[in-house]
């Protein structure tokens, strides 16, 4: 099994017919990814790779079943098409697009909110249950089926990390890719606890980065779950003040350092690589 | 985009809040005029930063001759990293009271907070830090406006009543207008001020705009013109992330937690990072080799770690773009590059038929430790 | 007992600081209503007819426990006023001002509607329970404890009526005046079902107008109940397509006529009739 | 306020909404010029009302002297009521196929409504009763805005697709966004037409501005402007609702639904209304003594029911301009007054020294019944 992203996830794909979103379609198709539909508005009638376009997100629930959508539309356009499929009944949405503008990402966030949908993102590379399908810009080349959930604010040191979790021979349930924005749609404690109730999922990997405080804010969370959770911040030499990255990690007035966050996860349980290199020899540690 | 003192306060006033009056100068003579019309005053540096007051950028001028002599004095000095090429000449406004407004983004809650506190002129932070009861905080849920009573309710609780607490709270709504109508993530007004006459002015103004919200709003330009360092202003052209360190190595990764942990790997092999460089998620040829020859520019740089992985563009232009980068740089230096993801097999063979090393492994650190093990060759 | 404004209501009065605000305060104060505070922004700290005035709702919640407010502010800033209310948590509202623009009014009924607040106009006489108080501008004298319930659409036109209640000895449980706005708080039948439910009511007289279909919407639920309702219609000889009065009342495309309403009223058991001088006997024909 | 077709397109074209080419002329010289400028034309009368077109209203010229001669033609000239003083000059667009688009507000439920229907150029309301299955409809919740999505969703259920489809729907948010900032309470393009080559044109605009909000929108003046009956105009200014109607008696009543009764009791003793007042809640002294007046001017007036209940203000103030009123008028007519209420025992003293008849009853049959009384003693 896998959460979120399971054998009964039917996507779409919003923005299929763009530059971007005609190679991400086959990408994912090429994964196994059970894509239904694309969706542009005013390109209705046309396919993608085989699949049907749509021009509204409601028509592609009404014909073929969907459940889930991935976005690759620009920017200044995201808001609108999350917003659709919050409406449509979507209960998944991948919003894989950075620089969306966080006026924007904060409706977002309380729309999904208060319906009760997945809002993965904004600037994800997505969520993949490996074997199953990929929603997002992961290479799926980097993962393995496998026990091991993954949580991660961080995108691309996510597939690094997975690549250790392989080559420890143990394999992903899941990989979610959270959002690196300031603002985002899923709060930590909410993954974990789809992978603490996961048959399939022995243990969980958390992909920490400074700035901000959500590992602090996971960490009550942890502290209650009966699986292992290993964490690995990034950013220990960052310095202080300077914004490391497009998204926005810094830290801030002495807050949010890797010391911080490890002590907060430590007090609660988890076990904290202090390198990615030592991940594997903790989920061993727990679990062999 | 940090906006300067002087825009904020164009905007407070175009939506009825109260400001000092006040007038740009950008020649030691038009302050002086400035100052003929405003009386006693006060010369401000218009910088994109805070502290300005503590760095001497602000100056106080009792007659038009001395507005003029403090601004010969600022007008081209540098202040805090900036440059000075804007002052804001403006009357002395005497404050019988100073307050802090301001409103934020609670991240991880993703709503916009109201902060209040009585004690104004301060770092909020600070005084969060050390008195957080003096600090009145609401959160305001997106996609609607904030009304005055919401407002009232949160500044009755710092002991404010009658037509100073209407005052203050109408304020209040209408910087909570700008923050929605400008995209800003932060809107400060520090300190508000209580003049003698029992109106409420914004002394001081800092508004913040999204970057990702300049779309929107043509007006403010592209945050670009703001930035002085050549380097970052080109890196803001390129559309990467690039902070510039200290050290001998250049980075460049895809993605700002990949890019934190190839700095921490290089830091415990004992080597240090020249800088920070993150591509974001659609890298194209061109980005790559302009990325390469930005991180060559530092004048210390050794060698360079290119730390890649697939993602929304196919890997293969990224390889021609490094390749296409490493030719066209002055002197050859040492560059390891770790490239996997969609299409790694074309992407490593065009790097390799160029004599770029290639690490085909998932560890950052094999790549950190082959340039290490290139430049202590190259040393030796 | 009463309906909606009882024994227990403590009310404030919005805007009682104003020229108006303060007469009608003395008024609702001589007729016995528990006027408990003013709220008027930037006025607190001051009193009107003795009763104290606060900066904000929520403070006059606090300190003088209220739970209604009837408000005399000028119409643009009644959107405002009455939000706060809502917001304070006053589950009775009485909007007085009449030339509130119609785009206020809907975001009014939404949110007072989204909280279980009974929203009373705008544009009302308020509302009176005879020997208890009364919200709003209805002179005290025109009206007499009793059984009967009344619910108006019209304001004046409701003291009328109140008056041929009076002479054939029946007098008023409580007469609601709903607003004669286009749009406005409360529907019909939820006043209906307040009356239904009191034991101190036995009979409900409603006073419709011409236009609009609020009557004969109501009409479902006066099937439903099983005390008496006698209805009268203003307007019978009101020419079509001309709007009579300030709010509104017109016939539109041969819609919303007397015999429309009177025909939808009488089909759901309604007793209709054709004159005001009627309902004293239609009561007495149901009660005596 | 029913906003002029011009005025509508304006505002359309400022929120990015196409229109044909048109100009406004006031003069046979100006639609002479904006014919040379637009060629085939159609010239069309700017009047506040609907179905100008049945009324000669709309005239194609297709040359330059003839639109001046049309022009000439309609300046001047009165339709519906109208007197013609502006003319709109427009392209003569083909339009491939007439659609309907509208917004209104359902009063019952209190919130807005998009209408859209493929047969436009048609009367809505006779569609919708004829074949109410072709107007499509959806409700717009208050206090947001409409996405697109939303209004693709209604209209792909009249059978578009693609281009077309998205063309309409953005109209349509354009519309919704045009309805919620003007403070609309109609927003209609009937026709929306399809040209030629696939773009989606306003062929006509209808927007009615809610009077109560027009102190918003100061841009569009009062809406007495617009009046041209001298009663009516008037009355606009007192603050007062007037209908003129034929009859014989004049009434005044505080209330919409007292004057509809009164209305309703004089027509069945056999006597007709000689108009509808209401003076809404305010009544001051001014009010009506000026009321008075007004209902004095109707020509076949031979006497005034004034219907009063006391609210808002004190009753006294009222029966005071009620005096004021009758003692100014050129000739004296029966008038008898209901005046009850706060204040009813004082403002009937002040009516009765003045001589004028009081019932002091409930029953308005009552003081229909003194007026006929006099009425038929002084005809007698």
């Amino acid at each position: 099994m896998s959460i979120l992203l399971t054998k009964d996830t039917r996507a779409i794909v919003q923005g299929a017919t763009g530059r971007i979103g005609q190679v991400q379609t086959r990408w994912m198709l090429e994964y196994g990814t059970k894509i239904v539909a694309g969706v542009t508005p005013g390109q209705g009638g046309s396919t993608v790779h085989g699949v049907p376009v749509y021009d509204n997100v409601a028509e592609a629930v009404e014909k073929e079943g969907a459940n889930a959508t991935v976005l690759f539309v620009p920017a200044r356009f995201a808001k609108s098409a999350v917003l659709e499929s919050i409406d449509a009944g979507l209960k998944l949405i991948v919003a894989v697009p950075e620089h969306i503008p966080v006026h924007d990402s904060m409706e977002l966030r309380a729309a999904a909110r208060a319906k009760g949908t997945w809002l993965i993102g904004p600037n994800t590379p997505g969520i993949i249950s490996p074997g199953i399908g990929k929603l997002g810009i992961m290479p799926g080349n980097m993962f393995q089926p496998g026990r091991i959930g993954v949580i991660s604010r961080s995108g691309t040191l996510a597939y690094e990390v997975a690549g250790y979790i392989n080559d420890a021979g143990f394999g992903e349930s899941t990989l979610v890719g959270i959002g690196g924005d300031p603002v985002i749609g899923p709060d930590i404690p909410d993954i974990l606890a789809e992978f603490e109730k996961d048959p399939e999922t022995d243990a969980v990997v958390l992909v920490g980065e400074i700035g901000g405080s959500a590992e602090e804010e996971a960490a009550g969370y942890i502290a209650q779950m009966k699986k292992p959770v290993v964490a690995y911040i990034a950013g220990r030499t960052a310095p202080p003040g300077r914004r490391m990255g497009h998204a926005g990690a810094s830290i801030r007035a002495g807050q949010g350092t890797v010391a911080d966050k490890s002590r907060a996860l430590s007090e609660a349980g988890a076990l904290v690589a202090q390198a990615i290199a030592d991940i594997p020899r903790l989920l061993e540690s727990k679990l062999k | 985009m940090r906006l300067l003192e002087y825009q904020g306060k164009e905007i407070l006033r175009r939506h009825g809040v109260a400001t000092p009056q006040g007038l740009v100068a950008t020649t030691p003579e038009q302050a002086r005029e400035a100052a003929v019309k405003l009386g006693p005053a006060v010369v401000k540096v218009q910088i994109p930063t805070g502290g300005r007051g503590k760095a001497g950028g602000i100056k106080v001028a009792d007659s038009p001759e001395e507005a003029a002599q403090r601004a010969a004095e600022l007008l081209g000095a540098t202040i805090k990293g900036f440059e000075v090429e804007t002052l804001l000449v403006e009357e002395k406004a005497a404050l019988e009271q100073e307050l802090y407004l301001g409103i934020t983004i609670a991240n991880r809650h993703g709503v916009a907070v109201l902060m209040f506190c009585a004690s104004g002129g301060m770092d909020i932070e600070e005084v969060a830090a050390k008195t957080p009861e003096l600090v009145h905080k609401m959160e305001i849920p997106p996609g609607r406006k904030l009304e005055e009573y919401e407002a009232r309710n949160l500044i009755r609780k710092a002991g404010f009543t009658g037509k100073t607490l209407v005052q203050i709270a109408t304020i209040a709504t209408k910087l909570y207008q700008c923050f929605c109508e400008y995209d800003l993530v932060v809107a400060e007004i520090n300190p508000l001020g209580i003049l003698a006459d029992g109106r409420v002015v914004a002394a001081d103004c800092k508004m913040e705009v999204d970057d990702n919200a300049l779309f929107r709003h043509s007006e403010f330009g592209s945050d670009g013109d703001q930035i002085r360092d050549p380097l970052a202003r080109e890196a803001k052209d390129i559309g990467v992330t690039y902070v510039k360190l200290d050290g001998d190595i250049g980075i460049i990764a895809s993605g700002a937690g990949l890019g934190m942990n190839t700095m921490d790997l290089i830091q415990e092999k004992g080597h240090r990072p020249a800088n920070f460089l993150e591509t974001g998620g659609g890298i194209t040829r061109e980005l790559m080799r302009r990325a390469v020859q930005l991180v060559a520019k530092h004048e210390q740089v050794r060698g360079i770690i290119v730390n890649l992985y697939g993602g929304v563009n196919p890997l293969v232009a990224a390889a021609e773009g490094v390749v296409d980068g490493v030719e066209a740089l002055p002197e050859r230096l040492p560059v390891v590059v770790k490239a996997l993801g969609n299409q790694q097999e074309e992407a490593q063979a065009v790097l390799k038929a160029a004599g770029i090393p290639v690490v085909n492994s998932v560890r950052t650190e094999d790549a950190v430790a082959e340039l290490v093990r290139q430049l202590e060759g190259r040393s030796a």
